[in-house]
């Protein structure tokens, strides 16, 4: 299983994507994404039987569980799960499957800096494996801000603990925002220059998420 | 030595509290609303006004109907298997309930012709507006509801996505004004004139 | 449409055999063709004319042109089961009644009468224990009801449907490999047949169902199903011919 | 209380009974069951006790251990209750019923004990916001006929009479003061428990209130008064359980009979503790 | 936060081993008797005073109906979540189902513990449940949500007017409005305080010599009976008890006025 | 009660409310008559509960929220030990009656209680609200651990607002006993009380945002969605602003994908909303 390292050229220096498909197998579709050497494994298990007490009767009801590395779910991680409800909410077809659940668990296994951008990399290339009905495919990118008013895409833990700002997008293939998760302080001209830069990015994952298709494909003679 | 709190009077102010007595009224029938008898005097259940006939009480609050057996309810359908459809009640009567109650409707009470023959997938869908009567209280958690009357049945079939509005054909057919696709469905004649009882 | 990014290296005027990969929220080529027809792995955002319609899942663009009309659809590779009517699918019973509970991998268990076998009446039923294995087609499939399952056709034959009652094993499979062995000119099965003398059943729900005299047998064939999914038709049969040797 | 299923008819008896002062056991609404406590009876406690009346059955031991007084009050010494429902008693006492059971009787006896002050707790302190004596009181229930709450009242009584504290005297001063606990089984204060209260529970049948309520009669009545007396006939603590409602001249007589009755029971136990060997076992 | 560290439960723990500041005061309060000079109490009410109630309703949103009281500094807020469907076991009489809990800040010294939360509860649910017309909900269940933000003496008072009046609004029938009253007694019940505030409410921890005790009564004044009685503390007689039972039931007609004033201006 | 025409519309919102709320906001209008951009009345108290060291309770609209500070000494940790504690927890009182049966429209709310205690703790923590050194006592010994609870009462709209301005405002108005150290052991005077020394505070607004049936380019945005308009629309924009005009938290979870413009006109609206608030604060503060 041969892994296509996929750098970004251009003035975005990320420390490129390695994905691999179908690492769970019990899982309908599910992901592992390595960035640098913070790594997220993702798993779907497509429309099951939902609960009667959270099933709803027009749409399907997407629940997400997000793992850290160590220790008990607390209040970071449950922020984090909704964020990625919230994004499997707008983007899969939910109204297709009525009565039914989508469940999402999301482990962290290690985490070196911008986790929020490699978790929606890993549900994004799971939801695929599982081939879900989505609306478009969604990718993510994360820039820091420092106190010299210098910009840093993909950073790693050092470089976010020095930041003034930390501004996480999550961009459709279009290049417009899905969601956004921004927190240190700053100003409008940062967060749209922020935003410029990820949509400028959109082009580049949606490649990315072809070849992984197409390298799952591929092991198959038509 | 025991308090000697004042024995109440007929109520004189018109404002009534629940256990405040009422004159004793003739026609009990209705004693649900509000009324209540205990040990020989009637008294009233719920606060408010006293009405000028000094029998009934003009409630603050419309008071909870649970629902009897015989009302005509209005609900939503939830989920359909082939032995019962699992509804929620959203209003009894004309008072709207404020949490919806569940309710369930059997495969042999959705038609009064031909019981057996019936179909649930072709009477009910999941969110159309059905109305029915309530057969009784049932032992399990939902009230036990029939649609064998020709007026009870679906009265507004579910919105479609594409906002299409869905028309009754037949008696037993729904058509959609945008893509003409037809469902069946248990309709109900529904005669638009007469507002509700 | 067709100038988008998205196409820049895609050759849209041929492409019946080479591969184009489809993302969700492509849009599909509407100048090509006069009126389209859209299969499985499309979605036309419920009927409004001016064409939002896009593939929503990922997989490999198939076309056919008959007549004036292209078709598209798109193949995927995925293995949880979505029913849809008229499919023939092996289950398992979970549980007895009046109405059976059978588990065909789908989202919601299927119901299949007491009485949906071949000659089946009131007084003489087939005997039906819980972990049987059925195959039949589903009759009913809306995704807002239970699927319903019957082993009976239209005429009231069995024509294969029924318990599969002779010991055999079950392979679980992706969907994709289970519509390659249905189709006539499948490499692997016509390998297999010249070898061995064995029953095979596939579902659509992506189980494969197996009876070979031995034991050693059905162990071969079941490996050679599996593998054949990532190889081509010619280190197909090699593979069958080195399996059948040991 | 574990509650027990009663047909229409039987609640009828039973009230008629009330209301002709004859109860099913032949004893008037007023009497109290007859009980026997025995007290010394667990070797390895500081004190112990157990009561039999008619078939509820409690044993209560009572170990006295040194610990960290409760900071808002540093300079008195501390009782901790802890009341365990076995499934011996009743099959409704298993799991969460038998568990929260024990932890409402545990918390009325700590109420009841922490409000009358009847013990003196500055005697138990040791070094004022530092060490003092905790008593950990352990009651089991082992057969369940009603009235529990006045029995388990009665033993724990009984227990903390019996109980034996070893004297032990404080070396050094300022910071690190030391403990040295005397060995001599024998030189040991006891607690002075003559004003501990005892808990009466009325339960209402019909219009009138019974003392002592069996099984039965718990299960067919509309609410319970629990009562704690001291032996002066003073009222330490009143609770209403259970959804009835009665009238105000019901309850003054149920308040005086309940001082009534419980005086003459904590007399009954100082008699049978005094007279009750020793038994070293 | 650095300092407080990632939770591990659904709550931000705080650090171990902290002190509440009332503990480590450096001057004691000298004069903690109740009664000043001319036989007023500290904030200028007589003995038989009750505090100013102020009562509002209709404040929760998204629920049947709602009441927020508030006795002097005592502030409760209580929720009636209409007769609704039971997971519990099947039973033809109505249930009423009622919880009270403590704002984390409510107290001065610390939270009441979770068991003391569930006794008063189950107080005041027996209270309520007599005076509720439970057969016109059959198999159905009401909850009775109690919120104390802020508890300086006579909490058990407001609870039960508070739930009283969120009944009274929420359309519910009842055979009467349950109202309450606490008062607190000095020994051999020489001088009795209504609706005492939490430091003239007899507790281990304050050490006011003057009160040893404290008395709340629910009673039903249309149908004249006493639905709850709650007594702390040793009173000498079973008279004096008696005496304490007739100042409560005179408080809490006093009350009952109150709240049908409050019902009377809200028609 | 057959249903007849005249009594369609009312029963239109109570059988469909999806429709009946998307068919109003895309026709402009909102359910209690308000503009799109007007924002409901917000009454904010402060100092209310005297058992605790600050309080504050803010109501907007139908969403009311309790706050309280209470101050405790604690020793800090030997990590970090010139910082004192801030423990911020945000719970859903009883009586909101969260768990709500009933399938379509069942009032579970957007926001669990964990998610909201994490975004408001990052918000205070990122805009520097209050400095940590501030707390301490004495360097390595004792020092305070602030337990601020805010508590949701009743949750009608944007609760997460109400809750950032009732816990900047408690904290606000916060005061603590001052404390010396004698021979290892604390000793609180109640008699001088001083406030906390704070700097730029956040202020939060919210926008529920769907997309316009007319025309799908467009995002229509709600400043200050009520519950039901929250629950239909499908998306949620938080953007906090401290006093001073700068960002300092934006959260935006799901909903139609939004350009750069349309989110510079949401920050435009949130900094409108911020000054606002800014005067409520300083007049009740004085």
């Amino acid at each position: 299983m041969n892994i296509i390292r996929h750098v970004v050229t251009m003035e975005v220096k990320s420390r490129g994507i390695e994905c691999e498909l179908g690492i769970i197998t019990r899982a309908d579709g599910s992901a592992q994404v390595k960035q640098g050497n913070t790594i997220v494994t993702c798993g779907v298990y497509g429309p099951v039987e939902a609960k009667s007490a959270r099933e709803k009767v027009d749409k399907a009801v997407v629940e997400v569980i997000v793992k850290s590395e160590t220790g008990l779910p607390g209040p970071y991680e449950k922020e984090l799960e909704l964020l990625m409800s919230s994004c499997c909410e707008t983007m899969i077809l939910t109204h297709l499957h009525p009565h039914t659940a989508i469940s999402v668990s999301i482990q962290i296994q290690s985490d070196n800096g911008s986790v929020i951008v490699c978790m929606v990399h890993a549900l994004c290339c799971s939801l695929l494996d599982a081939c879900l009905p989505l609306k478009t495919t969604f990718s993510a990118i994360k820039c820091a801000f420092l106190s010299d008013g210098s910009m840093l895409t993909d950073p790693t833990t050092q470089q976010e603990e020095t930041a003034t700002s930390q501004l996480t997008y999550i961009i459709d293939r279009k290049g417009k925002l899905v969601a956004s998760h921004a927190t240190g302080s700053f100003d409008t001209e940062e967060y749209i220059k922020g935003l410029s830069v990820a949509s400028s990015t959109a082009v580049h994952r949606t490649d990315f998420y072809r070849e992984t298709i197409s390298r799952k494909m591929s092991r198959i003679k038509q | 030595m025991a308090v000697t709190s004042k024995d109440t009077p007929l109520t004189s102010t018109p404002f009534v509290l629940p256990g405040d007595k009422l004159p004793p009224n003739s026609d009990s029938a209705n004693n649900r609303t509000g009324v209540y008898v205990r040990d020989g005097g009637t008294y009233s259940s719920i606060c408010g006004k006293v009405t000028d006939s000094k029998s009934t009480v003009k409630p603050l609050v419309p008071p909870f109907m649970c629902p009897e057996k015989g009302n005509i309810v209005l609900c939503r359908v939830l989920s359909v298997s082939q032995i019962s459809a699992k509804v929620e009640i959203i209003s009894v009567g004309s008072q709207v309930l404020k949490e919806p109650l569940m309710g369930i409707i059997r495969r042999e009470e959705v038609r009064a012709s031909e019981k057996d023959k019936v179909s649930l997938f072709q009477s009910f869908r999941p969110c159309d507006i059905v109305q029915a009567r309530v057969l009784g209280l049932g032992e399990g958690q939902a009230y036990v509801l029939t649609t064998a009357e020709s007026e009870l049945g679906v009265i507004l079939a579910r919105k479609l996505c594409h906002g299409g509005r869905m028309i009754p054909v037949s008696w037993c057919e729904y058509q959609c004004s945008v893509t003409g696709k037809r469902e069946k469905r248990k309709v109900a004649k529904v005669i638009n004139n007469i507002s509700s009882n | 449409m067709l100038t988008s990014p998205a196409y820049k290296h895609v050759l849209y005027a041929s492409m019946v055999d080479s591969k184009v990969i489809v993302l969700p929220g492509d849009a599909i080529p509407l100048a090509v063709g006069n009126d389209i027809k859209l299969g499985p792995g499309t979605y036309s955002g419920g009927g409004r004319e001016e064409g939002s319609s896009v593939f929503v899942k990922p997989g490999i663009l198939r076309r056919k042109d008959r007549d004036g009309s292209s078709s598209f659809w798109v193949n995927t590779q995925h293995k949880r089961y979505v029913p849809s009517e008229g499919e023939k699918v092996i289950g398992v019973v979970l549980r007895t009644g009046r109405v059976y509970r059978v588990d065909i991998g789908a989202s919601q268990n299927a119901s299949l009468p007491e009485l949906a076998f071949e000659g089946a009446t009131k007084r003489n039923k087939p005997i039906v224990q819980v972990g049987d294995l059925v195959f039949g087609s589903l009759c009913q499939a809306d995704p807002d009801f239970e699927p319903e399952m019957t082993c009976v056709d239209s005429s009231g034959r069995a024509s294969g449907m029924g318990l599969l009652k002779k010991p055999g094993c079950v392979i679980s499979c992706t969907l994709s490999l289970c519509r390659r062995l249905l189709s006539k000119q499948c490499a692997v099965m016509e390998e297999l047949q010249k070898h061995y003398k064995f029953e095979c059943v596939v579902g659509l729900n992506g189980r494969v169902w197996l009876s070979a005299p031995t034991l050693m047998q059905t162990i071969i064939i079941r490996n050679c199903i599996k593998s054949s999914e990532f190889m081509s038709e010619d280190s197909i049969k090699e593979m069958v011919r080195q399996a059948v040797l040991t | 209380m574990a509650d027990r299923i009663l047909s229409d008819f039987e609640i009828s008896y039973i009230k008629q009974g009330v209301l002709a002062d004859m109860r099913s056991d032949g004893r008037s609404c007023r009497d109290y069951r007859s009980f026997e406590l025995r007290s010394g009876i667990v070797s390895n406690t500081s004190g112990s006790a157990e009561i039999k009346l008619e078939r509820t059955n409690i044993l209560v031991g009572v170990k006295a251990e040194i610990g960290q007084p409760n900071p808002l009050n540093p300079n008195k010494g501390r009782i901790e209750f802890f009341v365990d429902c076995s499934a011996l008693a009743s099959p409704k006492f298993e799991g969460r019923r038998g568990e929260d059971l024990g932890r409402n009787l545990a918390h009325r006896l700590s109420d009841l004990y922490e409000n009358s002050n009847c013990i003196d707790l500055e005697s138990l302190s040791i070094i004022p916001g530092q060490d003092c004596w905790i008593i950990y009181v352990d009651a089991l229930v082992l057969e369940y006929s009603g009235g529990v709450l006045d029995c388990l009242s009665i033993a724990v009584k009984g227990a903390l009479a019996n109980t034996k504290i070893p004297k032990l005297t404080v070396i050094g001063e300022g910071e690190e003061q030391e403990i040295e606990i005397s060995d001599n089984p024998f030189d040991s204060t006891s607690i002075d428990t003559n004003n501990v209260p005892v808990f009466v529970s009325l339960s209402l049948i019909g219009n009138q209130f019974i003392v002592d309520a069996s099984h039965e009669e718990e299960a067919c009545s509309l609410c319970q008064l629990s009562v704690g007396v001291n032996h002066k006939g003073s009222i330490c603590s009143i609770l209403k359980e259970g959804a009835g409602s009665f009238k105000h001249r019901q309850y003054n007589e149920a308040i005086s009979l309940a001082s009534e009755i419980g005086v003459s029971v904590i007399e009954k136990i100082t008699l049978t503790n005094n007279t009750a060997p020793e038994k070293m076992l | 936060m650095a300092g407080a560290g990632s939770g591990r439960r659904n709550r931000y723990l705080a650090p171990e081993a902290t002190r509440n500041p009332l503990l480590c005061l450096k001057e004691k309060k000298e004069d903690n008797s109740i009664l000043r000079s001319n036989q007023l109490r500290q904030d200028g009410r007589s003995c038989t005073d009750i505090r100013p109630v102020s009562i509002q309703s209709g404040i929760v949103s998204h629920v049947t109906s709602s009441a927020y009281i508030e006795l002097g500094d005592t502030k409760v807020l209580c929720s009636i979540l209409g007769p609704r469907h039971t997971q519990k076991d099947f039973n033809l009489e109505g249930q009423v189902l009622c919880q009270v809990k403590f704002a984390p800040f409510s107290c001065h010294f610390q939270k009441p513990s979770q068991q003391e939360e569930k006794f008063m509860s189950s107080i005041i649910s027996e209270a309520i449940v007599g005076a509720i017309r439970t057969e016109t909900f059959p198999k159905l269940e009401t909850l009775v949500n109690i919120v104390v933000l802020e508890n300086d003496g006579s909490m058990l008072t407001a609870a039960i007017l508070c739930a009283s009046i969120a009944l009274a609004t929420s359309g519910i029938e009842m055979k009467d409005l349950p109202t309450a009253c606490t008062v607190s007694y000095s020994d051999k019940a020489s001088n009795i305080y209504y609706d005492p505030t939490i430091a003239e409410e007899y507790s281990t921890a304050n050490e006011n010599k003057d009160v040893i005790g404290y008395k709340s009564v629910v009673y039903l004044p249309l149908l004249r009976e006493i639905s709850g009685v709650y007594q702390v503390g040793v009173a000498e007689s079973h008279s004096v008890s008696s005496q304490l039972l007739e100042a409560c039931i005179e408080g809490g007609l006093r009350y009952h006025e109150r709240v049908r004033q409050y019902l009377k201006d809200l028609a | 009660m057959v249903l007849s025409q005249t009594k369609m519309d009312l029963d239109f919102r109570l059988l469909f409310p999806e429709e009946f709320i998307k068919q109003i906001l895309d026709e402009g209008y909102r359910e209690d008559g308000r503009s799109h951009n007007q924002t409901r009345s917000t009454t904010l108290t402060v100092g209310s509960f005297k058992s605790a060291d600050g309080s504050a309770v803010v109501r907007i609209g139908g969403t009311c929220v309790a706050c309280g500070v209470k101050g405790e000494l604690a020793n800090p940790r030997a990590i970090s030990p010139k910082d004192g504690f801030i423990v911020l927890n945000v719970e859903y009182s009883l009586v909101t009656g969260s768990e709500k049966l009933g399938a379509i429209g069942g009032g579970e709310k957007f926001f669990s209680s964990q998610s909201l205690t994490q975004i408001i703790q990052d918000i205070i923590h990122s805009s520097k609200f209050i400095n940590l050194e501030h707390l301490c006592i004495e360097e390595g010994k004792i020092c305070w651990s602030l337990n601020v609870d805010v508590v949701v009462l009743s949750c009608d709209g944007p609760v997460i607002d109400a809750c950032v301005l009732a816990a900047v405002s408690a904290l606000k108005n916060a005061t603590l006993p001052s404390v010396e150290i004698e021979s290892e052991k604390p000793l609180v005077s109640m008699a001088t009380r001083n406030h906390l020394k704070t700097g730029q505070y956040p202020l939060m607004t919210s926008f529920a945002i769907h997309k316009k049936e007319v025309s799908d380019t467009n995002i229509g945005v709600l400043v200050d969605p009520t519950d039901d308009e929250a629950q239909y629309c499908t998306g949620i924009v938080c953007i906090a602003v401290t006093n001073d005009q700068k960002l300092t938290g934006l959260y935006k979870y799901g909903g139609p994908a939004m350009t750069s413009d349309d989110i510079q006109k949401c920050i435009r609206k949130a900094k409108k909303q911020a000054t606002i608030l800014v005067k409520l604060i300083d007049n009740t503060m004085k």
